[in-house]
């Protein structure tokens, strides 16, 4: 396979035309959109979710040959594309992958077509526009995961940004004005302060050669090297962005809001995807960047108590949440919580564990979602109480809702538990006393998810209105949709290797250089 | 400040103008009739005109006289009667007591800091150009030929300038000035 | 005498403040901010016995600026008065959006 | 599916052994194709754009909404499902072919004889590679697992064939047996796995399996909330045994037992390392075998139907946790007080859960609190070292429970049959309503008795056997055993001991109690069923009395398996021996390298004491139950006093409900979502930040009077200000 891509030079055209296929993809539906205006609705819905469907499957097959093409254990960047952008301040056009960064790529190219098929019948109004945002939003995204220059970064950082928000505010529900504009001041809030550090962190870099450079490469050789000035505001400028973004308690109230207003396929990408921007933030930026800042013992323990405060506080929340989507909100500021610990632990493990907790939280939430909004067409409504007995006339739908809510619990033999058993027991052995916290997770996520599949699925049958949605059970898109998430939860439960395997070395490169670099720290920092 | 010497009859009037120039706009602020107060701040203005012709500014003190007493003030009295605004109401505009001693204390207070800030900051020398200045007189083309010099080569452009905005306030005040009734009619 | 001439400046253009504070008649404000205009003239004068005759200059434009500004502001307030009736700035609030 | 061949040279490598993969296999397929056949028939994929009807089919619902009523076994009224005919074959089939698989294996493992001392490791696949953590998917078959693995397939193939019989009318057939082949899969895995985490996946595998069958009646509430009761409380005990997995890890490195039975050798003896991770297994223990204090969950497991209850809730996996302790033994010998500590909360499980037992009117939930009785049992063997009386003790009461809890479900099976047949909406389950059904169906009674005997402790049925052996293993350990040296709780050991014993005694005449009172009131006595439903009583089919003989046989000669050396002679200690290799060297550390003795003399007195207990017991029970004096129970009075309390079970539940639930339920609800999250740093930081702007403007367009005096004051007070930042510098 690696053999024929070599062929076509695969690896040094991917990247770029990633980024920009779905471009190509908005601008072809937003014409297509031009010339249909006027027309019925129903026929400007079918041309513009089959043009969308068109190019994200093309996107997820071109992506594909990463897989094998990507050699993670290089330790050169990956498909690297370095293009001058604008010269005069030394911001260039870098892309390029790891192996942690190749996981979230095929995260998002293979979870963006069943995000599209989950709005398939569900968008309705002004679809062209949608699903131009949609393609944008890909590009943001993918943007954020391959960007190796600050400055591409922050601008892919900010594209991403508009879609979602325009996405929540126009086709969202009942409050999606107040969920919009939460949901975008928060992010500004955090990646404003991120823009400061970025520019001062790339006329710092560029002292020595006397332009400014805002290459990740050299900001990193300059971390490494010299004692950057203001670090400590730096990390915190870059945290706060992400910590946002995670979103780490307390900066999480805007997720429940934007999950509950956002349609299916915005809840879908916010919560798989754009979340683990945040915690991918912090491994690609925050920590590498700034080890001694981050290792810092005071800082250190302020993220962990933050990162477990995270865990339990969101499971108890959601245990008590009548809304649905709520409830998944606040069990993904739990799940995110453990991908902070895992991360700031720093053992091999225990990131790995946490790489684990970024895709399988993006598959399990992203299906529970699609599973949510599946049943919200039939019914209208998200609250538990309205639900009941769903398992009598529907139970396809119940057999995929029980085993999608049974991988976020993390029963084993799910992606859940490999991904959290991982993380807990990578992070025992730094930090016992915050991973026998965040392990009694455990029993609230089974309380609350069990209640809530209870409420929905089991107990008696009684309400009308759902009794009547007999023969209207999962119809076979939804069920193809849901399947190939289902594979994923099984698959990364049964047979996790592969994947770990991408990453290992990426994750095991980063802990050994935070390693280093606090270690080195310490004797300059102990000599008088 | 400056130890240049001044003869006593120089002085004298120079305090003189002084005075009357201070008394006369105290005179100003305090009248009640706008009519008076105009006529009170003309006396400062010549005042003020005959201080320039003391300080070699002679061609300054004309155009003082005839710009500022002549035509700016004419037509604040031409609205002023325009207007009619002689009728108690119109004329109870200054503030009461309160007021009043709040401005003094700030008056004072501004006056204060500029004084002090003046000491504090005006060059201990202050003396090089002003013999030059004063030759001024002597030279051919008299005292305007400086002035004449500065206007038209250094500040051309805003000696251009102004023209234009003399002429966008000549037609402001023509548009304003209108009565509305008029255009309405049309 | 500069630094009489400086002195009586700094007296003038006070008296100006004090009255723009303390007077609500447009036109008399008008007035003291001519006032203030002048004392600032008077300044200009001063110090061009030393630094020559570009503050004249300033002289002259501050002039022009005075008259275009005397033209257009009572044009202005003959417009308002034929509205309101009145030049009291109390009775005046149309700055406020 | 490839195998990486275990270490060349062990003795099982070339035999049939190589295949043991497929056991657990083949109940998997077995549910993939149960599962399918479930969702095939059930499922007709909805239209391709939902939202256009779905609710305005009002008229669609009207017979979903079927007669609920409590203690039938709903769905009786249905038509069989179509799929019935082969799920009937593929169910029981599969497991009958893991049972005959496993036995093969076991006479491999036989033939292998003396060279079968080390465990025989199959690994399938890498796990979770990562750092220093390797982690394998690899079954590991010893003489330990050995026995479970027997009794899972073996019980489970009987339970099985019960089962068509039984749920034959179900309309939820299929996925009733897909349930049943996936526990049987977890519950494979749980025995047969080399890792923690491995057994950990079964573990887990089985709650879930029992929280689906628990609430396999999902319509109605009560059965529904009782499998999420179940999985909870089971997921508090799985955290304790995830701590303990990560400690392990964290001083040991490794996760496999082997590997953690190698690394044992560098933990300090009683040190708190080692009594933490006992401990925390422990937790875990208690909450799959449903111990102190989380076993209010399995008398609700009772919701689910019965042959789960029998396979489940008794036979299998609520003994996992007796399994873990036996194969953790290695570890478990080193911590002395988290030893006595299994023993005291297995004693006091004992005797509290018998008490409960003394005044339960529900037959199942009687069984229950039996069952509970005797985990505590096991508990108690396992605890005090005698790690192979406690796996006997799982063995026989695998046996005995199940058949009991069969002969409940043929009775239930009976008395529904009857109600059923008179639209009557009695409680079936309830012994008040039964009475004199030994004249209905002789078979059941038989048998019943005699797994009612053998738990009663009488000779030479098994359960005596088993008991026995605890109760004497409790008693040798007094003396000169690291137990009797170390102190619990300031407690001497030997103290805790003889009160371990004294208490164990208590618990088994409460047994003998409650059991013979079962008995008498649903098979003896006046029938007091109405007399509509009277000719409706009949034995069940034999698909259903077969599994019941059998079981019946094993229960009474179960107990020669591992004959106590007085009566055995050469047939003595079978179990013993066999398992020698796993527990022996754990055994023989806890009683201090020497293999314990008691004088024969001691040993009759405390055979003698043991069977004169069941027979107090019941005679007692015999002379004080009174079944013609029984009512039934719509007509029954209401309990007072002491029998009130244990009628309700002494509070517990309500106490959870009270003391954590509610409360956990408040503080989320009123100071977590209410308070801090939406009213501090939405309300106070977020929406108040955005408030505090807002009011700032509004005192911005506040100085926008519109005035120009206002406007002339703030410019000069504003020059004033600056100026004299100059000024006064």
């Amino acid at each position: 396979m690696n053999a024929v891509l070599q062929g076509t030079g695969y690896n040094g055209w991917v990247l770029p035309v990633l980024l920009a296929l779905p471009l190509l993809g908005a601008v072809t539906v937003a014409v297509q959109g031009i010339g249909a205006r006027g027309q019925d609705a129903l026929v400007q819905m079918q041309q513009a979710r089959r043009t969308a469907l068109l190019f994200f499957v093309a996107e997820a097959v071109l992506s594909l040959g990463l897989w094998w093409s990507v050699d993670v254990n290089n330790l050169a960047w990956q498909g690297l594309v370095d293009l001058p952008w604008i010269p005069q301040w030394g911001i260039r056009f870098t892309v390029g992958l790891d192996g942690i960064a190749l996981m979230l790529v095929l995260l998002t190219t293979l979870l963006m077509p069943l995000a599209v098929l989950g709005s398939w019948t569900s968008i309705r109004e002004r679809t062209h526009s949608y699903y131009a945002l949609l393609l944008i939003l890909t590009t943001g995204m993918l943007g954020v995961f391959m960007a190796l220059d600050l400055v591409l970064f922050y601008v892919m950082w900010e594209v991403m940004l508009v879609p979602m928000y325009l996405i929540i505010g126009v086709w969202g529900g009942q409050r999606r004005l107040y969920a919009s504009l939460k949901f975008f001041l928060y992010t500004m809030v955090g990646s404003l302060l991120m823009l400061v550090a970025i520019v001062w962190l790339g006329l710092l870099a560029g002292e020595s050669t006397g332009a400014p450079t805002f290459s990740y490469d050299a900001i990193l050789q300059m971390s490494r090297t010299t004692q950057v000035t203001g670090a400590f505001w730096l990390f915190g400028a870059f945290a706060l962005a992400f910590a946002v973004k995670v979103p780490m308690w307390p900066f999480h109230t805007w997720l429940p809001d934007a999950h509950v207003e956002a349609p299916t396929a915005g809840s879908v990408i916010l919560a798989a995807i754009m979340l683990k921007m945040g915690t991918f933030g912090f491994v690609r930026f925050a920590v590498p960047l700034f080890p001694e800042v981050a290792m810092h013992p005071t800082v250190r323990a302020v993220i962990l108590a933050l990162a477990v405060i995270g865990i339990v506080y969101g499971a108890l929340v959601a245990l008590v949440q009548p809304d649905v989507k709520k409830l998944v909100a606040y069990s993904s500021v739990s799940h995110l919580g453990f991908v902070m610990l895992g991360i700031f632990a720093m053992t091999v493990e225990a990131m790995q564990g946490a790489l684990m907790v970024t895709i399988s939280h993006g598959i399990s939430t992203g299906a529970l979602f699609l599973l949510i909004g599946m049943l919200y067409e039939r019914r209208h409504t998200r609250q538990l109480a309205d639900f009941g007995g769903i398992a009598k006339v529907m139970p396809v739908f119940a057999v995929m809702l029980t085993i999608v809510a049974l991988s976020s619990i993390g029963v084993p033999g799910t992606n859940g538990f490999v991904s959290e058993f991982l993380v807990l027991l990578g992070s025992f052995t730094t930090q016992p006393v915050h991973a026998v916290i965040a392990a009694t997770s455990v029993i609230f996520a089974a309380a609350y998810l069990l209640w809530a599949v209870q409420r929905v699925i089991y107990n008696p049958l009684t309400k009308l209105e759902n009794q009547a949605l007999k023969g209207f059970d999962l119809n076979w898109r939804e069920i193809g949709l849901i399947t190939p998430l289902l594979i994923g939860i099984l698959w990364l439960g049964v047979y996790p290797k592969p994947v770990l395997q991408k990453t290992e070395a990426a994750a095991a490169r980063l802990v050994r250089a935070v390693d280093v670099a606090v270690s080195n720290a310490r004797r300059v920092g102990g000599q008088p | 400040m400056d130890n240049t010497f001044h003869p006593l009859f120089y002085s004298f009037h120079f305090y003189l103008f002084g005075l009357i120039g201070i008394a006369s706009a105290l005179l100003f602020v305090t009248r009640k009739s706008p009519v008076a107060a105009a006529l009170w701040l003309v006396n400062v203005m010549f005042c003020l005109a005959a201080l320039y012709l003391m300080l070699d500014a002679q061609f300054i003190g004309a155009i003082q006289v005839l710009v500022y007493a002549g035509a700016i003030m004419v037509v604040f009295l031409f609205v002023v009667m325009l207007l009619n605004l002689g009728h108690p109401s119109e004329l109870a505009d200054i503030r009461g007591n309160g007021g009043r001693l709040a401005a003094g204390a700030v008056g004072l207070a501004l006056l204060a800091e500029v004084a002090v800030l003046t000491r504090a900051r005006f060059p201990a020398q202050l003396t090089p150009k002003a013999a030059a200045a004063l030759a001024q007189v002597d030279q051919p083309g008299g005292v305007i030929a400086p002035i004449a010099d500065a206007l038209f080569r250094e500040h051309l452009l805003a000696f251009e300038l102004t023209s234009i905005l003399l002429l966008t306030a000549i037609a402001g005040a023509v548009v304003l000035g209108r009565k509305r009734g008029a255009a309405d009619a049309r | 005498m500069l630094a009489e001439s400086l002195l009586l400046s700094a007296v003038l253009f006070t008296i100006g403040v004090v009255g723009v504070l303390t007077r609500r008649n447009a036109i008399i404000l008008f007035m003291c901010v001519e006032l203030m205009l002048n004392a600032v003239n008077l300044t200009f004068v001063a110090l061009s016995t030393l630094y020559g005759a570009t503050g004249q200059v300033f002289v002259i434009m501050v002039m022009t600026v005075a008259a275009a500004e005397a033209a257009v502001g009572l044009a202005i307030i003959i417009s308002i008065f034929r509205h309101r009736q009145t030049v009291h700035l109390d009775d005046i609030n149309l700055l406020k959006g | 599916m490839h195998t990486d061949l275990p270490p060349t040279g062990h003795p099982l490598a070339d035999t049939v052994a190589r295949f043991a993969w497929l056991i657990p296999v083949l109940p998997l397929l077995g549910f993939l194709a149960n599962g399918f056949l479930s969702l095939h028939a059930a499922a007709t994929p909805g239209p391709a754009d939902p939202s256009a009807g779905g609710n305005h089919h009002g008229d669609h619902g009207g017979h979903a909404a079927a007669h609920h009523d409590h203690g039938h076994e709903d769905g009786h009224h249905a038509e069989r499902h179509p799929a019935a005919g082969f799920v009937s074959l593929i169910g029981p089939g599969v497991l009958l072919a893991a049972f005959g698989l496993t036995i093969a294996v076991f006479f491999a493992m036989r033939g292998a004889g003396e060279g079968m001392h080390a465990p025989f490791v199959m690994t399938l696949f890498q796990w979770m590679p990562t750092g220093s953590l390797s982690l394998d998917v690899a079954f590991q078959l010893d003489q330990l697992s050995m026995v479970m693995m027997l009794i899972i397939t073996g019980i489970g193939t009987l339970i099985h064939l019960f089962s068509v019989g039984y749920m034959q009318d179900d309309p939820g057939y299929p996925r009733f047996f897909a349930y049943l082949n996936l526990f049987v899969f977890f519950m494979l895995i749980l025995v047969m796995g080399a890792s923690y985490p491995l057994m950990f996946v079964g573990w887990e595998g089985v709650g879930l399996c029992s929280y689906l069958l628990i609430g396999f009646w999902f319509s109605e509430q009560a059965n529904a909330d009782a499998g999420k009761k179940a999985f909870i409380m089971n997921r508090i005990g799985d955290f304790g045994m995830l701590v303990a997995m990560f400690l392990l890890f964290a001083n040991l490195g490794t996760l496999s037992y082997e590997g953690v039975r190698a690394g044992a050798a560098e933990l300090v003896f009683g040190g708190a390392l080692v009594t933490a991770i006992c401990l925390f297994l422990f937790l875990g223990a208690t909450g799959k075998s449903a111990q102190i204090p989380l076993f209010v969950w399995l008398p609700d497991a009772m919701a689910g139907p019965t042959p789960v209850s029998a396979l489940i809730h008794a036979a299998t996996m609520v003994t996992a946790g007796v399994y873990m302790i036996a194969r953790s033994a290695t570890l478990f010998s080193l911590a002395p007080v988290a030893q006595l500590t299994v023993a005291v909360v297995g004693v006091l499980t004992a005797v509290f859960a018998a008490t409960i037992g003394l005044k339960q009117w529900d037959i199942k939930k009687v069984l229950a609190y039996s069952t509970v009785s005797q985990l505590g049992y096991m508990f108690v063997g396992v605890g005090v070292g005698a790690y192979t009386a406690g796996v006997f003790h799982l063995m026989t009461h695998a046996f005995f429970k199940a058949l009991l809890f069969l002969g409940s479900g043929s009775v239930i099976y009976a008395m529904h049959c009857a109600y059923h047949a008179t639209h009557n909406y009695a409680d079936a389950q309830d012994m008040r309503n039964m009475g004199g059904l030994k004249a209905f169906m002789p078979v059941t009674a038989t048998l019943m008795w005699i797994a009612t005997l053998a738990i009663a402790g009488i000779p030479p049925l098994s359960g005596f056997v088993s008991k026995d052996e605890i109760l004497a293993a409790v008693f040798a350990r007094t003396h000169h055993s690291t137990l009797a040296e170390a102190t619990w709780l300031g407690i001497p050991g030997s103290v805790v001991l003889y009160g371990i014993y004294a208490l164990g005694l208590a618990a088994a005449l409460m047994t003998a109690v409650y059991m013979t009172r079962m008995m008498l009131y649903t098979f003896h006595g006046p029938n007091r069923t109405g007399e509509a439903e009277r000719p409706h009583l009949a034995e069940a089919p034999w698909i259903m009395t077969g599994p019941l003989v059998v079981l019946g046989i094993l229960s009474a000669v179960g107990g020669f398996v591992n004959l106590p050396k007085l009566f055995g002679g050469g047939m003595a200690e079978i179990l013993h021996h066999w398992l020698e290799p796993v527990v022996g060297e754990a055994t023989l550390q806890v009683t201090l390298g020497e293999t314990p003795h008691l004088s024969h003399a001691t040993e009759y007195a405390l055979i003698g004491t043991a069977v004169a207990i069941a027979v107090i017991g019941i005679a007692l029970a015999w002379t004080r139950c009174k079944p013609a004096a029984l009512v039934p129970a719509a007509e029954a009075p209401a309990e007072v006093g002491l029998e009130k309390t244990l009628a309700n079970k002494w509070y517990v539940d309500e106490a959870y409900d009270r003391a954590v639930v509610q409360p956990t339920l408040g503080v989320s609800r009123t100071v977590l979502w209410k308070g801090l999250d939406t009213g501090v740093i939405d309300g106070l930081f977020v929406n108040g930040s955005a408030y505090l702007m807002r009011g700032l403007g509004w005192v911005g367009s506040q100085l926008q009077t519109g005035r120009v005096g206002t406007y002339a004051w703030v410019l000069v007070l504003g020059a004033v200000a600056i100026l004299s930042a100059f000024s006064f510098r």
